[in-house]
């Protein structure tokens, strides 16, 4: 029946503000703001013409905005992000839709080795300014090939600015920087199962230039950093640990890339733990660019507790058992107990002390 | 299921009924998953094949075991016709351990290695040059043949593919089953040629097969026989372009033209061409209705066994950084 | 530098001195690179264009400032076809921060905003889909135009490339250097056609240059005339593919027929086609010399302004995960 | 003149054993045994035939084992690699090599959708045994798109196995195992700057499973892990600072994935100190899942100092300043310094803690 099954609706877990708003109409909004704010903006990607307009992000935006500035695409993300890359150098705004990560896979050449390196290679005397937009999905037995998060993968390279938006709130104010002032070319990773989400959305163009991690909850007992829809993950545990007493600070990572580590060290001085929750493969993932990044900052001794990731196992995705395969609040609430105990006695799901 | 047979077709007889049976296995089979889907008992985005069933049902009907097969997010047909349990297929979309992945695939990875059938591959366009690798593992007479849809000829490594097999005249059959559309974008949006000329232009042998004959299982079977003898052979790699249209939505059960992401003209194309009805007509009446009961049995039953194979459910404690080689060794379904 | 007129060559007069102009500095600046990178004072892979700058000579003749271009590897003769300053490019060559990329690039990494070219890239086959995207942004009558080499027309972007300048109908001038090698591995091991025939089978115009043209910067400049201005004038893509001849090893200076890694032809093919001998002998004896020794003057006055400039020399202590902007605005040499 | 530069010779830091050999002739060694020993072993990639041979580790392949087996291919990663995993689901053992990471951006597709998922989105019930080869190389201005080492990018795509072999009896070894006896795809990140490093190689056919990281010196104040070219910086600072009284432990990883921690997490119990030395970029690599993977092991309370990374910068490879931009066994050596310094004095090079 379902279309690659529902989008699951979330709790309220943010605030609603004056202006609440789902995910998907942020980031519809951020399109239609930047393609009417600046003339030199395009859009374009796989299906953003037809009548499901990439999950109804860019619906109807080649009819308001014409066909020279809003198009479809072969199917064949090498040209397409080819051109975008060569629209840019070209003095144009692209910004262009990868709707899977999986996808971001064929086109990494032009990608890593094109986009991210071209003002380095030429010393800075040229800019290329590029929203490259693309959503990580799960579920519905979506399988291997088409449930991957790729966020990490990006920010390892060099010359890449990487957005992980969680807030509806961020959803537009990142997609608008990207696509009308940034000067460099910006990944903005989007997660499907954050469709439904609401929270307050700013009306009108207010583009929100990178910036820090921001706590969502606070808490001394604990620091959980979630990274993208992890951070639903941390804030449905957040509040499930609370009934237990347990004092959970909840931190949106936002950016990758630039990273600031800053203000999670300080939350973590403070706390003495530290759990990250991921949407990505754990082994070589964003968390443990956080939990490294944090150990280098945070002298041993405030550590309470070693730190600790809930991430994907290392396994592709399979179509069936999503269940056992995904970890979710109670993984992560789990884990924050299991790191109460004393010493000696912890386990974990995903990850394993010794 | 799946004739392997290569006298031309005939109206009746054992090869005509043997085609027909298969066309209507798959047709069979993908109104059951059409019958369930809408009770979310099959959690896997499928993708299929109705009105596009005589182009795995003519071309796998020339191919036997030895000869390696691959094909994409829409497979079913290619699975069914290439001598599939259907069973097994279903199964696999209920997430049973029974299922041909052993439910690690859903319906986009589907395999059959006793009958040759590698695998399926959800990346439009990625497995062409595996066909090509495939093509150089096979012992001749052997052949490897792809299945896929005129959106991967979109891709790059589409040219890539023709030309390796070209330069090493590799026994590999590209079969492309054109229906004018990767999802709801048309070709006019994607394409300035058809993909057949890109092969023409690697020198590779092409044939292009307009709807009426794609849409004609025994034509089709015709028309391929020769030229896929020459493949095997060893004349080198063949193309051929399957005019063709789907029925349904790209991906799930919805009348998508009805819904208003594709224009009429795509419902009438496929009133006209319907492959079903094409070859009931070129049909017998009595023998086409006692294989389509035949089928209609027979997809029941492998419902019901599909059904009875006990649901997949598979254990993650591996540690960070461990062997991938752990979960599915706990499960055992996957050894 | 970089003569820009449209009318046809002539063996003397101002446009054929123009073309020879060009044509006798890339050499002039390449031999000088020849001559000093023994002694190791620039430390970067250099990817000569000995043999092939009538190419780069002829259609850059046809271009202008408003037309953005973009290369490969080997694009010095790019560089300097298309107006830049040969001083500019040596510094890049020495790691000065007065380069054309700041030292950042080295030989394969050119810029020259001031004339059009948005850069080069190493990695074989990138700057094709690149170029479409730079079509779509020029504003008409201005072109794109992407100079390649036909191990670049092996990967599949070639195709994509093709496909969308093709059914957009914009203003690219892909221009293949077809020197039938990719670094050691010729054409035969690798292509089961040339790359023309992928072109056209995407009803790209297409123009075959052989050799004798090719070599021949007077008459590929004329051939070239009428096809870029239509390209100009909106009537789409067009391709050129010319066959040249490498005189060099794929990278650095050394001879590599002598050595061993290609054959004894291809050295034959160049002192056949040595594009400064055709051209020489097509123009008076007085003119060529007069303009060589103003070029070697003028290479060794570049030369003497490269040396002079400062050396980059970078500072790295950006924190983890910190943005990249940091690190060049340090050193200046980049903003 | 050099073709790109010459590859550096490495002090003899190594134990010769009785057959020493340079790591580039291990490599050799292995292919000639490999295409020896199993008739279903093929050798391809570019320039595998020409007369530069790979680096030399595949000269003379093609007229030994002949034109079907070892053959030169099209300028084209995608075909490359399909062709690579095509011959393997149809039975045979391909080696096939990337002559630079760089370009194995371009087949990301085929390695990461496709050879690292097969196995597992059919369950198990087919093997997709693969060798890949690629070198990362450095210097003599390679610049940007020829200078990267992307082994960490690999490691977290689940299913594949990554090797970095450091000393030539693994070199040999491990491609030997890979080739001959592996059931996945197995990538084997070598380095140009290793060709020359020399080291002790059993003669014969002796594949190496892959195994736990190998420690190439003791010492009890500080452990330092070094991936890949890594460890010949990290081996290197170790001897200097033996002069300053300082006894480091010098860690090689081997293998990214698996990833055998327990031997990491042990040294660092012992010297409450790490520094992780890596080829590839700092942020979101390999460096930070050995930190992140021993802070999870190791109590707090064991750590004198926090952690440390040394890796690229955040920058791609710039064609000038090699000298300031490559880490060397010097900012090795300062790192530990700086980390043996009382707390609040210490600052580095690459990360700094704040
Ligand atoms: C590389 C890649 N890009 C995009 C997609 C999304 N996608 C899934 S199926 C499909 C349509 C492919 O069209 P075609 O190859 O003609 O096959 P058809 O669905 O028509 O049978 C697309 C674009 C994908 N799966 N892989
Ligand atoms: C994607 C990629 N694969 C391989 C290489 C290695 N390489 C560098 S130059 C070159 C030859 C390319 O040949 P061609 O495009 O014909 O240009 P030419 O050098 O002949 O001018 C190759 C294979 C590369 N740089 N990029
Ligand atoms: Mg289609
Ligand atoms: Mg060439």
């Amino acid at each position: 029946m379902s279309n690659w099954g529902t989008t699951p609706t979330l709790p309220e877990i943010l605030p609603l503000g004056e202006r609440p708003l789902a995910y998907s109409q942020a980031v519809f909004e951020a399109m239609e703001t930047a393609l009417a704010a600046d003339e030199r903006t395009r859009l374009f990607g796989e299906g953003v013409t037809d009548k499901a307009g990439t999950y109804g992000t860019t619906r109807e935006m080649a009819e308001r905005f014409g066909p020279d500035r809003v198009f479809d695409v072969p199917t064949a993300e090498q040209i397409i992000t080819g051109l975008a890359i060569g629209m840019s150098l070209g003095g144009l705004r692209p910004i262009v839709i990868h709707p899977r990560n999986d996808f971001l896979l064929v086109a990494m050449d032009q990608i890593a080795n094109h986009a991210a390196k071209w003002k380095a290679m030429f010393g800075g005397a040229i800019r290329l300014p590029l929203t490259i937009r693309s959503v990580s999905c799960r579920g519905w037995g979506s399988a291997a090939q088409h449930s991957q998060a790729l966020h990490a993968t990006m920010a390892h390279m060099p010359g890449l600015m990487v957005a992980t938006p969680f807030t509806p709130g961020d959803a537009k104010g990142i997609a608008l920087w990207a696509a009308l002032e940034a000067e460099e070319p910006v990944m903005i990773m989007e997660h499907k199962w954050l469709w439904n989400l609401r929270g307050h959305v700013p009306a009108g163009c207010g583009p929100t230039p990178p910036a820090g991690p921001q706590v969502l909850r606070r808490g001394d007992d604990v620091t959980i950093v979630g990274i993208s829809y992890g951070a639903a993950d941390a804030l449905i545990a957040a509040e499930a640990l609370a009934a237990d007493g347990i004092a959970a600070e909840v931190i949106d990572l936002r950016w990758l890339k630039p990273l600031d580590v800053a203000p999670i060290a300080e939350s973590v001085r403070r706390t003495g733990r530290l759990v990250v929750v991921d949407t990505g493969h754990v082994s070589y993932g964003a968390a443990a660019e956080i939990v490294a990044a944090t150990a280098e900052r945070v002298s041993p001794s405030a550590m309470k507790a070693a730190p600790a990731r809930v991430a994907l196992p290392d396994v592709p995705a399979p179509a069936c058992s999503e269940k056992t395969y995904y970890p979710g609040p109670k993984t992560v609430a789990d884990r924050v107990r299991s790191m109460l105990r004393p010493a000696g006695t912890r386990g974990g799901r995903v990850t394993t002390p010794d | 299921m799946g004739e392997k047979a290569g006298q031309p077709a005939a109206e009746a007889g054992p090869l005509a009924e043997g085609l027909y049976r298969t066309l209507s296995l798959i047709r069979h089979v993908e109104r059951k998953i059409v019958e369930v889907y809408a009770s979310d008992v099959m959690q896997t985005p499928v993708h299929l094949s109705i009105g596009q069933e005589a182009i795995p049902t003519a071309f796998c009907a020339h191919l036997n075991d030895d000869d390696l097969k691959i094909g994409t997010h829409r497979s079913h047909g290619l699975f069914l016709a290439n001598g599939g349990d259907p069973a097994a297929l279903l199964a696999e979309l209920l997430g049973r351990r029974t299922g041909c992945s052993g439910g690690w695939g859903g319906s986009m990875h589907v395999i059959d290695l006793a009958h040759g059938l590698v695998g399926t591959s959800s990346i439009v366009g990625g497995v062409l040059p595996i066909a090509v690798g495939l093509a150089m593992a096979v012992a001749s007479p052997a052949v490897a043949a792809v299945y896929f849809g005129d959106g991967a000829a979109d891709q790059g490594v589409f040219a890539e593919s023709l030309n390796f097999a070209a330069l090493k005249r590799l026994p590999v059959l590209f079969v492309c089953a054109n229906n004018r559309y990767s999802v709801y974008t048309p070709a006019g949006q994607r394409r300035a040629v058809p993909p057949a000329e890109v092969a023409k232009a690697f020198a590779v042998r092409t044939i292009e097969a307009p709807i009426e004959v794609s849409s004609d299982v025994f034509a089709l079977h015709e028309l391929l026989a020769d030229p896929i003898a020459e493949v095997r052979a060893a004349a080198g790699p063949l193309m051929v372009e399957c005019h063709t249209v789907r029925a349904l939505d790209h991906n799930g059960t919805r009348d998508d033209v009805a819904a208003g992401f594709r224009p009429q003209v795509e419902r009438e194309l496929f009133e006209a061409y319907d492959p079903m009805k094409v070859a009931r007509c070129r049909m017998p009446a009595e023998a086409a209705d006692r294989i389509d009961a035949e089928n209609v049995r027979a997809v029941e039953a492998a419902y019901a066994r599909a059904l009875a194979g006990a649901e997949t459910v598979l254990a993650f404690d591996a540690p960070a950084g461990a062997a991938e080689a752990g979960p599915w060794r706990k499960d055992g379904a996957g050894e």
